[in-house]
């Protein structure tokens, strides 16, 4: 076991899936000799050289629209939008295109791609350098969603979304960039579409994602000398979505909270809340709760960053409050 | 460079023939495509693109087998002129089963991958990134194939066109964007609402190409252009940006009578059917009505048989509806 | 009362508003001197001329740049995007410029603008032209999102959407262009943010939106016969959101159906079954139940269309199927 | 059009002086900036144009006082130009409640409507279009406003610019589209991404516009073309794009320390800077070192009091989270 920062991580994932498949190519802006704007990508230019690491104009729909085309015809490509927000400038290639291709041509065209993507807030970058867009993702059938909340999972998703045959984007969130963790030695590839139980608790289930799952474990330890005690599931992967664990968590604790860094309406929480308001209906021991950033865009200044965004402090006194 | 017809005898016999044909089974093909919705067999929405025959032709002849070819909802002609099977594209738009896509993907997104028709894209400019995507793959794997991608005038003005344009360039892909200027986007003609008169030959330059502008409706020329950027981008010289002047003889779609388009001009055009222009060259170049002839019913047999194949389909089937959205086939988002 | 179809309703509500108010400009591809693919703006152009109904290039980012730019310095534009799923080619614009701005700027900025939009099944254009995507709006906050059902609600609820002060996205359902209804003669304005109670039922409550609301309302009279009595909610707006409706008829029955077209994750239906499931736990007497398209995109072929989006009959299947 | 330096005199003095004047300002006000990141007092980003001030200088000193600015990040010169408060400015950046935004912005957002800065911008593109269009809102209120809008050279790479030049010129918008060309996007040089040599003049003709080339570190020819461009928009004759010449001195953000960037290139350009350059102008036609000192301690007198004023304010107030989504002032979403 190594320890990598999070962001070192990244960089292993991908330099361990070039070196074996010579067929991956990266592509982004600043990611080659610069090593990219989070420092996410260092070594790899040097390592794989100009032609397998490619510094790109700042032309988001290119960049995606060459890693589409590139995937139908034998590569193996890995994008990099660098901040998830630019999503937005090439969400007709992502949504329309890449997301339906396959579906449209039954099965002619195959997509083997990987679009990384800085996601998230807590570092000041204001409303369109902020955004947690996991949810715009998961809404669009043909698109596997990934997230990771530590280095190990960072690198050994990385891996499996590099070698899985269909289009996965991959939110690494900014947040998290800096934090360190053990990550296995040698070859890493973890599987996509499964959560993992990070604390076994009796009373209520937290279900978190990203950088809300360190947050959801210190409400646990929080809520554990109050008495309570919480399960917290990390969710991983919301295409394909590991239902089985997730509900099964829910069943066993009858209560279930989520923890979403984006904004209320139509994340990630409220279509797992809806699975298990239908599916575990019976097993429901009180009120599905969604604890998310409110229904705004993210503030710069520090003071209010922090206050809009989910805290460990508004996790424990939501569940508290909750489970009285 | 405006590029005039090569001189009679400088494109081969063979090859004229094979323009003639391919041409000839491209126009029966959707004037069938049209009869049949006019059956009321075709429930989708349809783009023609009678009229335009002599650009898809022309590139297709010239390509390679693994070259790959990008097309838009207008595609029926690209796609086909790559050698996808006529039966199983009426089928599809007739949403059969023994559809080219099983009925999932319908006219507007015709594709055919053992033929390098890499697909039909409907979002105006899309697959221009696309085709870069592919030039790029074959540039890197040096496979020596050349990405085609065909769209309209009116695409020209979409962000997209810039990007794909400029990222060829820089990165020197193997890719041949043609511009098939037919006058209209839907239906506001293309003046009224680009900054230059050419959208696409007057802004070679902002990418540092050469400014290319034929006449669409020439099979000869048409040919000789392809031939030219193909070769062009298959030596590693980079991609290249030709704008065909066409018009197409009907609506933007089947649900548009076209009543926007001046008498004149629409009578001006059709008197430079392609068909029309290249049968009367053959005569002229020798070769003889019974040959034509031959070449006009066999195509005529072929689209036949495609309509049978297609009649005889059954409706496609619900089963897929939840199928190939992943690479096992399946539609599957949680366990 | 005139009947009017829904395409004429949204003329006329165009035109009722251009009238009234000479700051209301409208730009879009073809909507000109073609009244529009659809024929939702014939007679415009004839009636306020090329100034005010503008033919725009192919160029969806500048079509909705320039209404933004526009509502921010006096006017009120309304601008088309022909198909809603075209809206990923501008989604920038709408969902980073459009929907932050305003709060960016702290109020400095404001953006009196609307985007109409052709949504929805149902017409064999085949999955790039097919979407119902009003839950991608709904999930970016800053945007008012509207989905009317029937030609007096377009016309009321599209006068309301330019009258409104902030920005509106307004999809109108491609296949209900040639419905028929009555609309209230002379100057029409309906409210955004309130939903409407259709139908009055004990046992069930059935929340839906735009084409699903006549699906809804002949499922509920099909369960009436088998002795299930419905209520049907059309929500109509989205955001603003009439929870105070729609939950209030959610506790009055006890049970929540709701029909969605979209892809099943993360659609509307998600959020309002995560409020019912939070705010009406104690009120709930089984599951909530979500009926919508499975996470598929829609495809073209008329068979396969109709069977993959939810249908009177699927959804008077599965309401009986859970009441049982 | 290649400009060069209006000759001596052409410049009215006392214009001059305002365009010192404010370069002095721009440049004091961003190395206060810096210090107060340095004090960690600075939370967010911030991207500053040292370097790049007589872009900004130039047309904020030609700009009516109703005339529209859009920039982008890169945009506290624009903002301040046209008569920001500089301590609201600075205690935005410092995200406090006395800030330009309350907080809610950053520095990357600087707006100031009531002296027309209509907005920063921070993802590349984007304002291109929403310039466009509060030009065409000038236009059909016959207002005789123009719209002037700031971007780097990298921007010219992305759709949105497309789109926007071309609008702009079908509709004959009074706006003026500067391209301030640093040589470099964030740590990429922009001719390693860019099929042209000049990523905004080279590309003119593309929308029929006149080749504008100028030396975007001479304050008096960045008054003269924008002079001449705003003019141009002003009286009916469309847009202008604008390709200006310059350096910025640091790096692309706080985060970068800017080390790809060749030693030889920065002296060269160091040697430039605009504010030397215009200092030795304004000493060779006679403004004497008296006068001149007492505009740079009077900008120091100002920027100086702006730091109070920002170090003065309290944190931002955190019921600012919930209030200016709509225009009611709320952020309710529900009932
Ligand atoms: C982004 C986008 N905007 C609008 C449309 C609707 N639309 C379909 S075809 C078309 C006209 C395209 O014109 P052109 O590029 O000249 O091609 P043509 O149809 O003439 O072959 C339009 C506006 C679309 N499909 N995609
Ligand atoms: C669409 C988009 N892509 C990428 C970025 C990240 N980014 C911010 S500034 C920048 C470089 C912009 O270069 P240029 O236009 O030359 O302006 P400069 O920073 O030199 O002033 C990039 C790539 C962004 N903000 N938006
Ligand atoms: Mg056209
Ligand atoms: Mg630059």
């Amino acid at each position: 076991m190594a320890e990598l920062s999070y962001r070192e991580a990244i960089a292993a994932g991908i330099a361990q899936e070039m070196a074996r498949d010579p067929m991956v190519y990266f592509i982004g802006e600043d990611i080659g000799a610069a090593g990219g704007v989070f420092k996410a990508t260092v070594g790899l230019f040097e390592r794989f050289g100009p032609d397998r690491v490619r510094d790109t104009p700042i032309s988001e729909q290119a960049i995606i629209g060459a890693a589409m085309g590139a995937a139908m015809t034998g590569l193996r490509p890995i994008a990099e939008i660098m901040f998830s927000d630019f999503l937005a400038t090439c969400w007709d290639m992502i949504a329309n295109q890449i997301a339906k291709t396959r579906y449209m041509t039954d099965g002619q065209v195959a997509l083997p791609l990987v679009i990384r993507t800085a996601n998230g807030g807590g570092t000041r970058f204001g409303a369109q350098h902020s955004q947690s867009l996991e949810n715009w993702a998961m809404a669009v059938p043909g698109l596997k969603v990934v997230a990771p909340s530590n280095p190990a999972d960072a690198k050994g998703l990385l891996a499996a979304a590099v070698r899985d045959p269909d289009p996965v984007l991959f939110f690494e969130q900014k947040s998290l960039y800096g934090v360190k963790g053990n990550v296995p030695d040698g070859e890493h590839v973890d599987t996509l579409g499964s959560a993992k139980v990070l604390r076994d608790g009796k009373d209520c289930t937290i279900v978190a994602l990203a950088a809300m799952v360190p947050k959801a474990m210190q409400a646990a330890e929080q809520l554990a000398s109050d008495g309570i005690q919480a399960t917290v599931v990390d969710v991983r992967s919301l295409v394909p979505l590991d239902t089985r664990t997730i509900l099964g968590e829910v069943v066993k604790t009858g209560r279930l909270f989520t923890v979403e860094e984006n904004p209320r309406l139509c994340g990630w929480g409220a279509e797992i809340a809806s699975l298990a308001a239908d599916e575990c209906f019976d097993d429901l021991d009180g009120p599905i709760v969604r604890i998310t950033t409110p229904h705004v865009p993210l503030p710069a200044a520090d003071v209010l960053e922090d206050a809009a965004m989910p805290s460990v402090e508004r996790i424990v006194a939501t569940v508290r409050k909750s489970m009285r | 460079m405006r590029i005039k017809a090569p001189a009679t005898g400088e494109v081969e016999r063979a090859t004229r023939l094979r323009l003639y044909q391919l041409m000839v089974e491209l126009r029966d093909f959707e004037q069938r495509a049209y009869e049949l919705f006019l059956e009321n067999l075709v429930r989708g929405t349809s783009h023609l693109a009678l009229g335009q025959e002599a650009i898809g032709a022309g590139y297709g002849v010239a390509m390679r087998a693994d070259d790959y070819t990008f097309c838009t909802y207008r595609g029926h002609n690209h796609t086909l002129a790559r050698g996808a099977s006529m039966g199983a594209a009426l089928a599809e738009l007739m949403g059969r089963g023994n559809g080219m896509l099983h009925g999932k993907g319908g006219s507007m997104h015709l594709t055919d991958v053992k033929h390098g028709a890499m697909g039909s894209y409907a979002i105006v400019g899309a697959h221009l990134p696309i085709a870069a995507g592919a030039a790029w793959s074959a540039q890197v794997r040096k496979s020596g194939q050349v990405a085609v991608c065909f769209f309209g005038d009116g695409t020209t003005n979409i962000g997209a066109f810039h990007e794909a344009l400029n990222l060829a360039v820089v990165w020197k892909l193997p890719v041949v964007f043609v511009c098939e200027n037919n006058l209209y986007m839907e239906y506001t003609p293309i003046e009224a609402v680009t900054a230059v008169k050419h959208p696409a030959a007057d802004r070679a330059s902002a990418y540092g190409l050469e400014s290319i502008l034929v006449d669409g409706n020439d099979a000869d020329v048409m040919y000789d252009i392809a031939r030219q950027t193909i070769g062009k981008a298959r030596a590693g010289g980079g991609p290249s940006l030709v704008e065909a002047l066409t018009y197409r003889h009907g609506g933007h779609s089947r649900a548009d009578p076209a009543q926007y388009r001046p008498e004149a001009e629409v009578r001006e055009w059709l008197a430079r059917d392609p068909i029309k222009v290249y049968r009367r060259r053959l005569l002229e170049a020798g070769i003889g009505e019974a040959e034509i002839g031959d070449i006009e019913a066999r195509a005529q047999q072929k689209v036949d048989a495609a309509t049978e194949e297609a009649r005889g389909g059954a409706p496609a089937r619900v089963d897929e509806i939840e199928r190939q959205i992943w690479s096992d086939g399946s539609a599957t988002w949680r366990n």
